[in-house]
């Protein structure tokens, strides 16, 4: 085979570059600017995949987006593999390899193709509904089976090597479909200065222009096409997109466009001096307005057979000859209800193949192509159409018969016409589809017998997809609209000199979706609507018949439009059948709901460059990179990297946690605490602002002094905790947990915005300006005494809970002494660009005293010993203060009602039985209990048992020499004293006693010292 | 992809600048305290969640950080105003969406 | 007791700082020359950041602004208002709060300043750790930004001058641009790594190289001061 | 009832499929009935079939405004799982996973449930304390799951990142083999097919306008089609509950927000099982046609388009294209969205109302598939005997009053 449909003159591929590809193993060669289908039609290959559901062989019907038949697999590597590609879309390149997705063992010799033909009658829509229910022991094997036959291609197994990204546009007008139509709306637009973005799908700019039979200008139409691009090309605010699929069209007018920027180079982006190219690039267009110059969708006739290979849209074989310069077969039969498909048998007879015949469901076509037709002495049947395909593997045969459209039936006696291609065409239907993502609702008009777009603010079709069709129109509609949008965003323009294109004289179209056959359709050879999913036009009499008469049932119970073509092909011609055995309207029936994607859109391409280190960022603190050189492991929290625990040579985390346990204890550890959530407050009524926020009082904190505060929501529950200190009378610096910051900023601001705008106060992020160490342990003092002169350490006048400010290491440092462990504490705040002098020159000092770096294992060990709880861990979004035994913390007698306090009385807050925060303490000292393990009252274990609670946090503690957890429990604090049981997976059953929740220093003489 | 005027900056912008926060001008009881469990229980969590003419709260997130109000269709999701906090909306269901 | 707490907050002695880029800025490495880039990236390191915040209906206050730092408050959104030679800017934020951007170190002066000159209810608050500045300049520049940003940064929508503050990446950041393919962003320190990567690797198409900067230096209050006069 | 099996398929097949009853009648409407279910999902159709069934309460109209099934039972991701953190959402949605297990038998329908198990990912040690908290609480409320460490995770789903270069290096899992999917057009088709071989009235395209009441009680609702009488009213309308409680007079503590779902074209078989994250936000199945059924994120904002914002999607897909690099080339086919209506705790609301006769059932948000045939039925026992089932009892509108929520929030999770 070597090009044997391949036209020796014409059409618009580079003679001049063969190219090599392999398709299911074979070599074939094709030229630039074919297709892949169309190099598949040029080497005369029939069959390029099976059906989903009966396995029929299939070939290519048409030349673009609405092509459901030819969906192959791609890859000359593992993981280049790309799946599901549409041959019609997809640009031939030297070194394509593509194969058919189904087919066993190939697509030409299919042994499920048996299956298919026999046990095709047992597949009526809804068949799975129906059987494999007994015995229901058995339906987990029939769904493997059924799994088995799914799926087109095939996922790749390796990682894709390739990269994506987006790109945020502005435009004031955006033109999407560069045919006539869009062409002119946007040299238009273009010239008025305006922004303008113009994009198409196909490798080529100039939609039905590229195969037009009439002359623009006296010229061919590409001629004209090529002045406009190299005009567009001059204007500076004009962005000219080939390859460009709108895919999504969203509120606001915002319209997703995707772009392939390698996809026709090779199945892996190749790099340009070095530099990775992105395969694919996602437009964000935020247009102000929207040209939709989409153009139509031929439909195909339904008539029986019609899926057998060699059957074509009749557009599809214009564009093949005229554009490709291959002719898909030696003898047309053409079945139609229009004069425009003509075109079809024209060009076919202008190629020099023979025209058996054109059949035209019409009783007396009239208009100038019928005219040439007959001209060319090409027969015409009239009033008849195609009522069935012969052949198997490649058409060998049409029968025709005269038909009576209104009474749906044959009319005549049936005559076969002996043909290798049928080309059909029942109508144009407007490419509505991405108005319809608005939400917008299509609308039925019958001087077109198509629905078009509905009302979408923002947005004017034009051309085609407006029901204006021949190319004078739409370019005079394109123009129009082009000069009417850039005015709306602030542009002038005149309209543009339109060229001169011959009006060509058509006669009015047939209304014709379904050909009547001389059998029932139940009874008939199938006729195929959906040809994916194998949806036939009996289907969608049964699914109507069995009382699916929403036209949304009957795509759900066909699966119509399901495919990866959506139903471009077939879904008006199911749409009509539907409505003739409901007796009702094409407009009364309906469309189902177009959405997004226009046409599938690889996952890569909409994730874009947000994927690995880029799906999320990641915070680091600024003494990050020593952590890094000192072997900490992190943690993350909230984004944060945190060091976890630093092991030393070859600990366990368990040893290096209990090491750094002990140095905190008996020496002094260091944690880097910069991550905790900062907020600046200034202003004459922050205090007053603590107090509604806060759950406790501030209005009696001296400067220089700090104070713990909890933070509930209105609900009463906690939100979020930690130390504010007040610097200035009219100044605090607040502090929240790592992960609350800016939950906790937001909230502030909610409620200075929205309800106490009187209060002068301001607030402000400084979380990244500082970077906090926290010195911890007994030698904590007399380490940060060698590094600072002018901070009285003492004792009694640097007490705990106050706050100093001086110099640490010739760093001025906010130092805070507070305690999250309960030990002698200080934290030294420093701007964070100096943090990390300050931290090596600790280290430098505190060697002596067996400094310690800790991470956050260490810290939360240590502050469970004492009590301390985590928000997050401890509480889970329905804990009250009061559940945490945390009364010390309400401040019951302030005058305003702060946030969450009205919550504190209400009938469920108020229940004693709520749980409640409470120690456990293993009986087994060793054990450690598992986070996260439920808690119950008796040891005996039935299922199901009532649980009163679960463990929050549990350690092995070296300072106590045992386990111990927190928990919280039913009535906890009424059970001190009780042994509770923590039932396990594994069967086993622990044993704990219910303690108070401070294990260590209950009366805080530690960090008193 | 909502494109909304925020009325501090007084320009439009996307809407991942943005953060929707709910039904606007649900104002806290003044006197908690005095306040029926049922008076509360609805300040908290009951909602008008109008199938229409919805107002609600947005917060500028990545700009100017402020909160404001916007009057929005919540089925056709077109926005009929904004305008800032403590200000009372001009589009209301019983006038109709004027614009 | 003072009802604010200032505090210069820079060292005493000499002290190596380090920008929030000082870890990356070693880790990445990058092949492209600065010859055929479209992108060239430099980090302007240990700038004084202020953010103030106060009520622009008061005309002393505008006005004690403007003596202070030379530039008229402005009063929306738009051009940035800077003494290039001073190297101060004062940008809008929000109704009430601007951005103060001066020389490194002189950040506490500046406050001083401005505490002395105004009253009533208004704030400022140091954020120079917290923060650092990139310069992004060359004639991809803009494209970048496109892959960034989803503000519009056309020069109908971001002329000369202007100043923004928006999404960047899955962060944020304030977007200035300084001239027709010089643009500026303040970002915070614990995204600096995240977004600088992002940069580079979204520029990589375009040619991307990282000027020369110190990312790491030595400082000290006097020494600072000096520079600062200097540069008066 | 015409009774379906795999021989009356081949019987039907001789006769070229053309003596196929219809599944449901397309009734006139009454004047009055015992009951009315206003909303035809999942749910409404499962209630009315559970009233007929276990109640002989047959004299029963469901109005629906659409199409059977056409609100979110047809936009859901289709995940049946039980493994609730509380025990009030664990003993309902256990109850409905019981019922799940003989669905198809007993409705003589094939609702395709496919229990291939559901895995819930953890990538922080806070993900692994919730997952060990729940999976503990289920094994003690009798359902089953398990906690799986990386290398298990492996073995059921080889295909998954689980390497430490991610973003959120998959640290372990919780898993219920008992969970899965179904088709979930066949639940509402199969409910409603076996409500009316009861005697169930179907009404379609029949939209509720108003509900009538004298002085506080119920006596009927207003259509487009004529008013229609009965003394108890169940509204089962999801995403439109706040419309109908708007007709009512009273307010609910709920919120209608967009949630999509999405879709990509038909794959061969690579993914066995159902994967969810909470933390990178993205849960992704295979349907039995082969296309990966694909959801995430809630929209913020109020929404009856039955659309969101394309960003969601966007992060959707780059969660799925986080912990499964390979499908990075695999193309999304189509995208939808559906209306939730989102409780404060994430738990529905069963419930009386402030109006005699008239009860309410939403707020299932974005979980309520799962449900489908628990919530029929205990909505049904609490319609017939006019007041709250047991396992309905925690769920009623009061608990927003008292405060004694059910927060389900994080078993909740990612919307599923
Ligand atoms: C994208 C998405 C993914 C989801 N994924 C899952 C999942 O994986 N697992 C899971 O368990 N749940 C999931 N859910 C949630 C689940 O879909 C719902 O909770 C469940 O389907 C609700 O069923 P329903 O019968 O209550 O509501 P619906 O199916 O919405 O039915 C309500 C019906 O009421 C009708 N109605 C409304 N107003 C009127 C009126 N005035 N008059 C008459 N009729 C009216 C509507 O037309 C509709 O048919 C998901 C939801 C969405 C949107
Ligand atoms: N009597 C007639 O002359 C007659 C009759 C019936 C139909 N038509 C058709 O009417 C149309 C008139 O020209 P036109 O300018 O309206 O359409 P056109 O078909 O010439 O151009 C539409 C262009 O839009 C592109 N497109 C469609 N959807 C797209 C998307 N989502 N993203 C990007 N690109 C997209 C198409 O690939 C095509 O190139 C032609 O399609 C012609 O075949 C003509
Ligand atoms: C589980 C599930 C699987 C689906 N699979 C497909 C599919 O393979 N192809 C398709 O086109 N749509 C599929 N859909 C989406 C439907 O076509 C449709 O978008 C959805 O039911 C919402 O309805 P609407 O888009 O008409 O509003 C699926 C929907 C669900 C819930
Ligand atoms: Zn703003």
């Amino acid at each position: 085979m070597s090009q044997q449909n391949r036209l020796g003159t014409g059409g618009r591929i580079d003679r001049s570059r063969p190219l090599r590809f392999s398709f299911n193993g074979q070599t074939l060669e094709g030229f630039a600017g074919d297709t892949l289908a169309s190099a598949l039609l040029a080497n005369g290959v029939d069959v390029v995949g099976r059906s989903f559901k009966y396995s029929r062989p299939r070939g290519i019907v048409a030349a673009g987006a609405e092509e459901p038949n030819a969906i192959v697999q791609l890859g000359a590597t593992e993981a280049g593999q790309v799946p599901n590609v549409r041959a019609t879309q997809q640009a031939l390149y030297g070194g394509l390899v593509a194969a058919s997705t189904n087919g066993w063992p190939n697509v030409d010799r299919d042994l499920l193709g048996v299956i298919g033909s026999v046990g095709g009658r047992m597949m009526p829509p809804g068949f799975y509904y129906k059987t494999f229910m007994a015995p229901a022991s058995l339906w987990p094997k029939y769904e493997k089976y059924i799994r088995k036959a799914a799926g087109l291609g095939r996922t790749p197994k390796e990682k894709d090597p390739d990269i994506y990204d987006h790109i945020n546009r502005h435009c004031d007008v955006l033109v999407i479909g560069a045919g006539p139509a869009g062409l002119a709306a946007a040299l238009a637009a273009g010239r008025s200065g305006a922004r303008v973005i113009v994009c198409d799908e196909q490798d080529e700019m100039g939609g039905s222009l590229l195969d037009a039979r009439e002359l623009v200008d006296g010229r061919p139409a590409s001629a004209w096409v090529a002045s406009v691009l190299a005009e567009l090309a001059t204007l500076p605010e004009v962005l000219v997109l080939p390859r460009t699929t709108a895919n999504g069209y969203h509120d606001h007018n915002f319209v997703t466009l995707h772009e392939r920027r390698t996809e026709h180079l090779a199945d892996l982006a190749p790099s340009i001096n070095g530099r990775r190219q992105v395969r694919a690039r996602m437009h964000r267009v935020r247009a102000g307005e929207v040209i939709l110059a989409t153009g139509t969708h031929e439909r195909p006739l339904v008539f029986a057979n019609n899926d057998v290979p060699g059957s074509m849209v009749a557009g599809a074989v214009s564009t093949y000859i005229r554009r490709y310069a291959v002719v898909p077969g030696r003898r047309l039969v053409l079945s139609t209800a229009n004069d425009h498909a003509y075109r079809a048998a024209l060009d076919w007879a202008d190629a020099g193949r023979e025209v058996v015949a054109i059949v035209d469901a019409r009783e007396h076509p009239e208009g100038d192509l019928v005219n040439e037709a007959r001209a060319r002495n090409i027969r015409i049947i009239p009033g008849s159409a195609v009522i069935e395909a012969n052949g198997k593997k490649r058409v060998t045969g049409a029968q025709v018969a005269r038909i009576d459209i209104g009474g749906f039936k044959v009319a005549g006696r049936v005559e076969t016409l002996s043909c290798d291609t049928i080309a059909s065409s029942g109508g144009y239907s407007p490419v509505v589809h991405l108005a319809a993502h608005t939400g917008a609702r299509p609308e039925w008009r019958d001087d077109i017998l198509g629905f078009v777009p509905g009302k979408v603010p923002g947005m004017t079709p034009v051309g085609g997809v407006h029901g204006k069709s021949a190319i004078a129109e739409a370019l005079a509609d394109g123009a129009a609209a082009g000069v009417a949008a850039a005015q709306r965003t602030g542009f002038k323009v005149e309209a543009p000199a339109l060229p001169k294109v011959a009006k060509v004289r058509e006669g009015k179209a047939a209304a014709l979706y379904q050909v009547p056959h001389v059998k029932p359709a139940m009874r008939a050879p199938k006729q195929f609507v959906d040809p994916q999913n194998d949806v036939t036009a009996a289907g969608i009499e049964l699914a109507t018949r069995e009382g699916f008469e929403s036209i949304e049932h009957v795509k759900r119970y066909t699966g119509m439009g399901f495919g990866t073509d959506q139903g471009k092909l077939g879904n008006i011609n199911g749409m009509a059948i539907a409505a003739r055995c409901l007796k009702q309207t094409i407009p009364q029936t309906g469309t189902t709901v177009f959405r997004p994607n226009y046409t599938p859109i690889t996952f890569g391409a909409i994730a874009g460059r947000h994927c690995r280190e880029f799906f999320d960022p990641r915070r680091f603190t600024a003494l990050h990179a020593w952590h890094v050189e000192h072997g900490a492991k992190f943690e993350e929290v909230g984004q944060w990297m945190r060091p976890w625990y630093f092991p030393r040579g070859n600990e366990t985390m368990h040893e290096a946690v209990q090491r750094e346990c002990r140095a905190v204890r008996e020496g002094v550890g260091i944690l880097d605490a910069s991550t905790l959530g900062k907020i600046e407050i200034q202003g004459k009524d922050a205090r007053e602002f603590l107090n509604r926020i806060y759950t406790n009082a501030w209005t009696k904190l001296d400067v220089g002094k700090c104070r713990y505060g909890l933070m509930c929501k209105d609900d009463g529950m906690v939100m979020d905790d930690g130390v504010t200190a007040c610097i200035g009378d009219n100044h605090f610096h607040m502090t929240t947990t790592t992960g609350g910051a800016a939950a906790v900023l937001d909230w502030m601001e909610l409620w200075h915005q929205t309800e106490w705008p009187e209060l002068e106060v301001y607030f402000n992020s400084v979380t990244d300006h500082w970077a906090a160490m926290a010195i911890n342990g007994p030698n904590a003092r007399k380490l940060l005494a060698e590094l600072t002169d002018d901070i009285d350490l003492a004792r009694d006048n640097f007490k705990f809970m106050d706050m100093r400010e001086g110099t640490v290491a010739g760093v001025p440092a906010r130092v805070y002494r507070i305690s999250f462990t309960g030990e002698l504490s200080y934290e030294i705040n420093v701007q964070a660009n100096h943090a990390l002098h300050v931290w090596k020159a600790l280290f430098e000092k505190g060697e002596k005293y067996g400094l310690t770096p800790y991470g956050t294992e260490t810290m939360h060990v240590l502050r469970a010993e004492k009590g301390f709880i985590i928000v997050g861990q401890e509480t889970d979004g329905s804990m009250t203060p009061e559940d945490l035994g945390m009364q010390w913390c309400v401040g019951y007698k302030k005058p305003f009602s702060w946030i969450g306090r009205r919550a504190l009385t209400r009938p469920d807050t108020k229940r004693e039985d709520r749980k409640q925060l409470v120690g456990l303490k293993p009986l087994d000292p060793q054990l450690v209990l598992d986070e996260g393990a439920q808690i119950v009252l008796e040891k005996e274990i039935r299922i199901p048992m009532p649980m009163v609670g679960h463990v929050t946090s549990s350690y092995y503690s070296p300072n106590l020499g045992h386990s111990f957890a927190l928990a919280v429990v039913k009535g906890g604090s009424q059970r001190i004293g009780q042994t509770v049981y923590l039932p396990m997976a594994d069967g086993r059953v622990h044993a704990a006693e219910v303690v108070s929740p401070v294990f260590l220093d209950a009366e805080g003489a530690r960090q008193n010292v | 992809m909502l494109h909304i005027y925020c009325p501090h900056c007084a320009e439009t912008r996307e809407e991942e600048e943005f953060r929707p926060k709910g039904e606007a001008h649900i104002a806290r009881p003044v006197e908690p305290e005095a306040t029926s469990d049922e008076d509360w229980g609805n300040y908290l969590f009951f909602r008008k969640n109008p199938r229409g003419l919805h107002h609600e709260l947005w917060y500028h997130a990545a700009g100017c950080r402020k909160f404001f109000n916007v009057t929005r269709d919540t089925v056709s999701y077109q926005i009929h105003e904004t305008y800032k906090v403590g200000q009372k909306p001009s589009v209301t269901a019983d006038k109709g969406a004027a614009k | 007791m003072s009802e604010i707490a200032q505090m210069d907050l820079n060292p005493r002695g000499a002290v190596k700082s380090e920008s929030p880029l000082a870890m990356t800025r070693v880790n990445v490495v990058l092949a492209a020359s600065a010859r055929d880039a479209g992108v060239v990236v430099r980090e302007k390191p240990f700038l004084g950041h202020l953010v103030l915040r106060g009520r622009a209906e008061d005309e002393a206050f505008r006005a004690g602004v403007e003596r202070v730092l030379g530039l008229a408050l402005p009063l929306a959104l738009g051009p940035v208002a800077r003494d290039e030679a001073r190297g101060v800017s004062l940008q809008w934020m929000s109704p009430d709060e601007w951005l103060i951007v001066v020389p490194a170190g002189l950040e506490f002066d500046a406050e001083a300043a401005l505490r002395r000159e105004l009253t009533g209810h208004y704030a400022v608050m140091n954020t120079s750790g917290g923060q650092t500045v990139l310069e992004l300049t060359g004639p991809k520049v803009r494209e970048l930004l496109m892959k960034c940003t989803p503000y519009d940064v056309h020069p109908r929508a971001f002329p000369v001058g202007k100043g923004v503050s928006s999404v960047f990446a899955k962060s944020s950041a304030v977007i200035r641009r300084v001239d027709e393919e010089r643009w500026e962003l303040v970002i915070r320190r614990s995204f600096a790594d995240y977004l600088y990567r992002w940069i580079l690797d979204a520029a990589e198409e375009f040619g991307v190289f990282v000027a020369a900067g110190d990312a790491s230096h030595s400082t000290s209050r006097a020494a600072v001061r000096e520079l600062a006069a200097e540069a008066r | 009832m015409q009774h379906y099996s795999g021989f009356g398929l081949v019987k039907h097949a001789l006769t070229y499929h053309e003596n196929w009853q219809r599944a449901w009648r397309n009734p006139t409407p009454k004047k009055k009935y015992d009951i009315v279910i206003v909303g035809g999902g999942g749910h409404g159709l499962a209630t009315a079939y559970y009233l007929a069934k276990e109640h002989g309460i047959t004299n029963v109209a469901v109005v629906e405004k659409g199409w059977l099934g056409g609100g979110n039972t047809a936009r859901n991701t289709t995940i049946v799982r039980s493994n609730y953190l509380w025990d009030e959402a664990a003993w309902l949605y256990e109850h409905a996973m019981k019922l799940w297990e003989g669905l198809s038998q007993d409705l003589n329908y094939n609702v395709m449930y496919s229990q291939r198990g559901v895995m819930n990912l953890g990538h922080t040690l806070q993900d692994m304390r919730d997952i060990h908290r729940r999976v503990n609480a289920n094994r003690l409320n009798g359902i089953d799951g398990e906690v799986l460490d990386v290398k298990q995770i492996q073995e059921i789903v080889p295909i998954m990142d689980l390497s430490k270069n991610t973003r959120y290096p998959v640290m372990g899992a919780s898993w219920q083999p008992r969970g899965g999917v179904a088709r979930h057009d066949a639940v509402a088709w199969g409910f409603a097919r076996g409500a009316d071989a009861l005697g169930v009235d179907m009404l379609q395209q029949t939209e509720v306008t108003g509900i009538r009441k004298n002085g506080n009680k119920v006596v009927g609702v207003e259509t487009n089609r004529g008013f229609i009488a009965a003394d108890t009213v169940g509204v089962v309308t999801a995403g439109n509950s706040g419309v109908l409680a708007k007709m009512a007079g009273f307010q609910l503590p709920i919120e209608s927000h967009p949630l999509q779902a999405l879709v990509s074209e038909p794959m061969k078989p690579i993914l066995d099982t159902v994967v969810m994250s909470n933390k990178v936000h993205g849960y992704v199945s295979q349907s039995d046609k082969g296309d990966l059924v694909i959801g995430a994120g809630i929209d913020g904002y109020n929404g009856y388009g039955q659309r969101g914002s394309y960003a969601t999607i966007e992060h959707t897909l780059q969660a799925i294209v986080e912990m499964f690099p390979i499908f990075s080339r695999v193309r999304m086919n189509r995208q939808w969205g559906g209306i939730v209506d989102t409780c404060p705790d994430a738990c529905p609301i069963i419930s009386a109302t402030p109006v005699g006769g008239l009860f309410f059932n939403c707020g299932w948000g974005t979980g309520g598939f799962k449900a489908t045939p628990g919530s029929g039925n205990v909505f049904a026992a609490t319609l017939a005997a006019g007041k709250a089932h047991p396992l309905a009892a925690p769920f009623s509108i009061d608990r927003f009053i008292s405060g004694k929520l059910i927060d389900e929030h994080g078993a909740a999770g990612v919307a599923h």
